[in-house]
């Protein structure tokens, strides 16, 4: 038997190409006022962690890919990428 | 004519446009719990402003899921009339009754202030009362009112006449210097094709008191009641 | 001994816990024994500054707190004035200073969410906060960062939960470089007859817990914090700070809202500084009644937390309540529906003891007085500061005329403390709940009062640097400016609520500045007749041994029989006759005059005579209400002329401009910028001009008409001498863009 | 001499332990009743991605720490960790 052993998942929510991403360019421009100099560009997104009980690998991706599209991300504007640590 | 105002947890602008249509239109008006699954017999239904689950993970994202919602959906395929403002509005399209998305003001500030729309389209059951050009003077109160929809979205919604209000000046101007959260095209309130539904940032709500001077927002409502009497 | 409470209390463990040796002898003293850790730290928080109000219940007790409307005074979550029509007003001002100094956004928020709490604990609904903001210079390098983060959190949690945020008031000063204040007040409706109180009575009834998980948030945070100066170890002193969640707040807003509909509920007090210690205690201190608590039943948000943790954290969003034995399930069951954590923890008992126990084991017994009063009663020192024998020189002479009294005003306009703070307040929902008739940037903001033909006015007001030259009548000053503000407004003030500001209670030049304005406060209150229902002091506002100037925040409410009877700051039409009540006499000291023009804070401040300021608000507020004038304008910082231009300017449609001239012989900047005090600036249809005069007559109030309104520019002259004429458009943005962050 | 080569820096903030995350709360209790089972704790953070400049590495990596230091992180209940990408 596997011992209790909780899985991580890492989920990052980005805007899309062609979104205009208003925070990080409020951002990016606050770097610069601070004297920030060599930044091109700055993108702002999301940062999910999630635990999960033990489970296969297949099903928590499953899982987590199916919480990205109904819940997490805004597939209108947002797309999502996810990773497991386990 | 019987009215519904849905109530969310985090809902706060529930009670205001439950007392324009109650007591200011003297409409048939009740409330309905987001725990509820029935929207029977509503001529009706509004999502009212606040900050539904506290606008947490993103405006209207959690709220698209509670119980209600089904209901609501089915009662706007069926052709019921739905209005949403402000929450109201970031709800309808996060559950996709309405195209395109909302996101936070350019300013990454909350903006409360009245500003002039143009009417658009006035052949909506919402905005029949008046003519397209029409300026009115309403107040916004939001921090993700910023209107995004793809050009090709963008481009079928003004085929379709869905769009109708825009941010202008108080000349009716619709230019940069008028749009206040980067909306595209200065979007400030849409409708689906079949114009049952309509989505708007700006609180018509809030200026439909006669008790105040400002009584611009009185066009929405006293639309919707000449639609359904006619 | 319970393992939890293993620890060896050594006098560095007294002495971390901000207790006096002397106290803790008083302890053992009381006790007959050692306290072990878990009553060591209730001792700590309970003896604190903050919620004992050691240094200050002295002066406390003498301000005037009764009157014919009076239903609550001070003494439980805020205090209840009646309205009639069988509804109250229940309100409170309350501070967050040190914690939105280490983290402005969430310390403000968090400000706002406590405050909330006062309110509806008394069973009201609020429907309106204020917000008084104090910081550092405009110039100074943390100013922008702090300013922008406290409006974020006040923005972020009062428009989520719902309540508008419909006035306040910002002024940057040096003094506050290293100590800002936020301060917020609010308003609350409730039925007059159905007033909850925390009160843990009735042994045998169940103590019920509801709202967020407990977890380890600001253990020793308000209380400690705001009961010690800052210094260079403050960065590491920071406790856990809280996080506000606006979300779980509303939820139990709405549920408390609910269950005080029900026959059930005894009591309820918010857990606010000193979280479940503070408000056992304090619930059973007023009934004479114990508590039994058993820890383990608590809902936890992170592991492993000791007694001592659990008693101590300042978790927010949380509640305890009393409820009639027999009733649990059905209170369980209500705060369900709104999806919040619920447990009942504990019962009331006889014994006037706060007995609590975990995991089947005693970790604390001790009788409830020596907790709630029991502390070393020794009164501390005052002295007068030797500083207010300089301040106190101005020699006029020395001070040159500006070569443009244009300019002077164009400067004024355009500074800090008088720039508009729209910027801001357009970041608060101000209007939410269809209540404001009058918004934010007029002298007072209007409430109705739903359901009936009332409405009502509040204000928050303080001239700190009146209060640093002139304890004493600074304060008179900051109460009669606050009701002028909201008679300005057409209603009739009705009751005081305040925030004490100051440096350490410790230093005998101190607390005599905090003697001389508390007693300054109840001698104009008593004057006035307007009880002080509510409060909050904060104590050791310094950095590095700095103290803030002395700011102690009036908020006054005050009522209008009729809600469509209110009246505004800003010019109506063109054409109307202007008129200004009461005189003016040649008085620069402690003005924003001589502060931004000349660099100088120097007094004497203006005189203030009580029975002049009364008479010229009877008067104004009577024209008010027989429909004579277009608009009200208190006279404040910048005077007469900054006074015009903001009624030149500030109307929703087009500025208006007005043409005056002033028949004086004082010095002209004195007659434009001096803040002489109860003056108002009116406007009216001339045909009004004989009646108004002829009230002015009788009410034995100076009143001067001095010009009228139209045209495209201010333009001033003195017996006939144009002295400045500049366009209102202008004037107009500087007014609207000097403060905003990207207008600088 | 090495090509115009843009550097990416990654940071992701989160908030540090102990502090309430209501909205990781608030997503935590969507994902119940949305039937999604085996979910035992969410996070929400930020991530970012810095477009610098060709820098060397560990010249970068002290700017990125001194931006979020200043600016991006909240220090007080925010840490935050980098990684970059050549
Ligand atoms: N922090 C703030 N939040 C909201 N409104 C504010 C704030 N500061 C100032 N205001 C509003 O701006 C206007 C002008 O403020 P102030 O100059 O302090 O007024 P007064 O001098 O009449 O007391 C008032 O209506 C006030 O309510
Ligand atoms: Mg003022």
């Amino acid at each position: 038997m596997v011992p209790f052993h909780p899985m991580l998942a890492k989920v990052h929510i980005t805007l899309k190409n062609g979104v205009l991403d208003p925070q990080g360019k409020a951002i990016h421009s606050a770097l610069n006022q601070l004297g920030f100099e060599g930044v091109s560009n700055v993108n702002l997104g999301k940062y999910l962690e999630i635990t999960l009980d033990t489970m296969p690998e297949m099903e928590a991706k499953k899982k987590v890919r199916e919480m990205c599209e109904k819940l997490l991300a805004n597939t209108v504007i947002e797309s999502y990428q996810i990773t497991l640590v386990p | 004519m019987n009215c519904g105002v849905v109530v969310f947890p985090g809902s706060n602008c529930d009670h205001d446009v439950y007392h324009i249509l109650k007591h200011v239109f003297g409409l048939e008006t009740k409330w309905v719990w987001h725990k509820d699954r029935s929207l029977k017999g509503f001529d009706l239904v509004v999502l009212p402003g606040g900050f539904s689950y506290g606008d947490y993970l993103r405006a209207g994202a959690i709220a698209r899921f509670s119980p209600i919602m089904d209901a609501v959906i089915n009662y706007a395929e069926g052709g019921g009339r739905l209005l949403g403002i402000c929450n109201g509005f970031q709800v309808l399209v996060e559950s996709g009754l309405l195209p395109g998305a909302l996101m936070r003001n350019r300013s990454q500030k909350f903006i409360c202030k009245p500003v002039h729309l143009r009417l658009e389209n006035h052949d909506t059951p919402f905005t029949l009362g008046t003519q397209s050009g029409a300026i009115l003077k309403i107040p916004v109160a939001h921090a993700e009112g910023n209107y995004f929809a793809d050009p090709e979205t963008l481009k079928t919604m003004n085929e379709q006449g869905q769009i109708v209000f825009r941010y202008c000046n108080p000349e009716g101007t619709v230019s940069e210097e008028s749009n206040p959260n980067g909306s595209s095209e200065n979007i400030a309130g849409i409708a689906n094709t079949r114009k049952n539904v309509l989505g708007m940032m700006p609180h018509p709500e809030r200026c439909a008191d006669p008790l105040w001077r400002d009584r611009d927002g009185q066009v929405i409502f006293k639309s919707l009641i000449k639609s359904y009497y006619s | 001994m319970a393992h939890f409470n293993s620890t060896e209390i050594t006098p560095e463990i007294v002495a971390g816990h901000g207790l006096s040796p002397e106290e803790y002898q008083h302890i053992l003293k009381l006790l007959g024994r050692t306290p072990n850790i878990t009553e060591l730290g209730i001792f700590s928080v309970m003896w604190s500054e903050h919620c004992s109000y050691k240094s200050s219940r002295r002066f406390l007790k003498t301000l005037p707190t009764e009157g014919p409307r009076v239903i609550q005074g001070p003494g439980e979550n805020a205090g209840v004035v009646d309205i009639g029509d069988g509804f109250a007003a229940v309100f409170k001002i309350e501070s967050h200073n040190h914690p939105s100094f280490i983290e402005p956004r969430q310390g403000a928020a968090t400000g706002v969410g406590g405050i909330l709490r006062d309110i509806f604990t008394m069973g009201a609904r609020p429907i309106a906060l204020l917000d008084s903001l104090r910081f550092g210079e405009i110039d100074h390098p943390k100013t922008p960062f702090l300013l922008e983060g406290v409006v974020d959190g006040i923005s972020f949690y009062g428009n989520c939960i719902g309540v508008p945020t419909v006035g306040g008031e910002v002024y940057f000063d040096a003094c506050y470089n290293g100590n800002i204040l936020v301060n917020v007040f609010c308003l609350g409706l409730v039925k007059s007859d159905k007033v909850f109180l925390g009160q843990a009575a009735g042994p045998g009834n169940a103590v019920i817990y509801v709202g967020s998980k407990t977890g380890r948030d600001g253990i020793h945070g308000a209380s400690l914090l705001a009961s010690s100066e800052f210094d260079d170890t403050t960065e590491e002193k920071r406790p856990t700070v809280q996080v506000g969640d606006p979300f779980t707040e509303k939820l139990l807003l709405e549920a408390m809202l609910e269950a005080m509909k029900q026959s059930w509920i005894v009591g309820i007090q918010d857990m606010g500084a000193a979280g479940l210690t503070s408000s056992s205690f304090e619930m059973a201190g007023r009934s004479g009644t114990g508590i039994h608590l058993d820890l383990s039943k608590v809902p936890l948000r992170e592991e492993g937390m000791t007694p001592y943790e659990i008693l101590l954290s300042e978790s927010q969003e949380r509640m305890l309540l009393v409820v009639q034995q027999g009733f649990e399930q059905a209170a369980i069951d209500l705060f369900q529906k709104w999806d919040l954590d619920t447990a009942v923890v504990g019962r009331v008992i006889d014994e006037p003891i706060v007995e609590i126990e975990f995991e089947g084991e005693n970790a604390v017994r001790l009788p409830v007085h020596l907790v709630v009063d029991s502390f070393p009663k020794k009164d501390k020192p005052t002295q007068k500061p030797a500083y207010l024998e300089k301040v106190n020189q101005l020699n006029l002479t020395q001070c040159a005329l500006p070569e443009s009294f244009g300019d002077a005003l164009k400067k004024l306009v355009a500074s800090p403390n008088i720039a508009s703070k729209r910027f801001i307040y357009e970041q608060y929902d101000h209007m939410v709940r269809l209540n404001t008739l009058v918004l934010p940037g007029s002298d007072a903001s209007v409430l109705r009062v739903p359901d009936t033909e009332k409405a009502l006015a509040i204000s928050a007001d303080c001239n700190s640097r009146y209060c640093y030259l002139d304890p004493f009548q600074g304060a008179q000053i900051a109460v009669a400016e606050g009701c002028r503000n909201v008679v300005c407004s057409g209603a009739q003030p009705i009751g005081v609520t305040n925030c004490l500001n100051f440096g350490s209670p410790d230093k005998p030049e101190i607390l005599w500045q905090f003697e001389q304005a508390v007693a300054g406060m109840g001698d104009a209150c008593r004057f006035f007749e307007i009880p002080v229902v509510s409060g909050n002091v904060s104590f050791y506002n310094e950095t590095k041994g700095e103290a803030i100037f002395p700011t102690p925040t009036i908020s006054v409410v005050g009522l209008l029989d009729d809600q469509k009877r209110f009246c505004t700051q800003a010019f109506k039409q063109s054409g109307d006759r202007i008129a200004v009540l009461g005189s003016t006499l040649e008085e620069l000291g402690g003005s924003e005059y001589l502060n931004t023009l000349l660099g100088l804070c120097e007094g004497p401040i203006p005189q203030l005579n009580l029975k002049a300021e009364k008479k010229v608000q009877s008067l104004c507020l009577e024209l008010i209400r027989k429909g004579l004038l277009s608009s009200t304008h208190d006279c404040s910082e910048g005077g007469l002329a900054v006074a015009l231009t903001e009624s030149c300017i500030t109307g929703d449609g087009l500025p208006i401009g007005a043409r005056v001239d002033l028949d004086s012989t004082i010095r002209p900047d004195a007659l434009l910028f001096g803040e002489s005090q109860s003056r108002i600036v009116i406007s009216f249809n001339k045909e009004h001009l004989a009646s108004i005069q002829s009230l002015a007559k009788e009410y034995g109030v100076p009143i001067s008409v001095v010009g009228e309104t139209g045209g495209n520019s201010l333009c001033i002259s003195i017996q006939g001498q144009e002295c400045l004429q500049e366009e209102i458009h202008q004037l107009k943005q500087l007014y609207e863009e000097s403060l905003k962050p990207d207008g600088r």
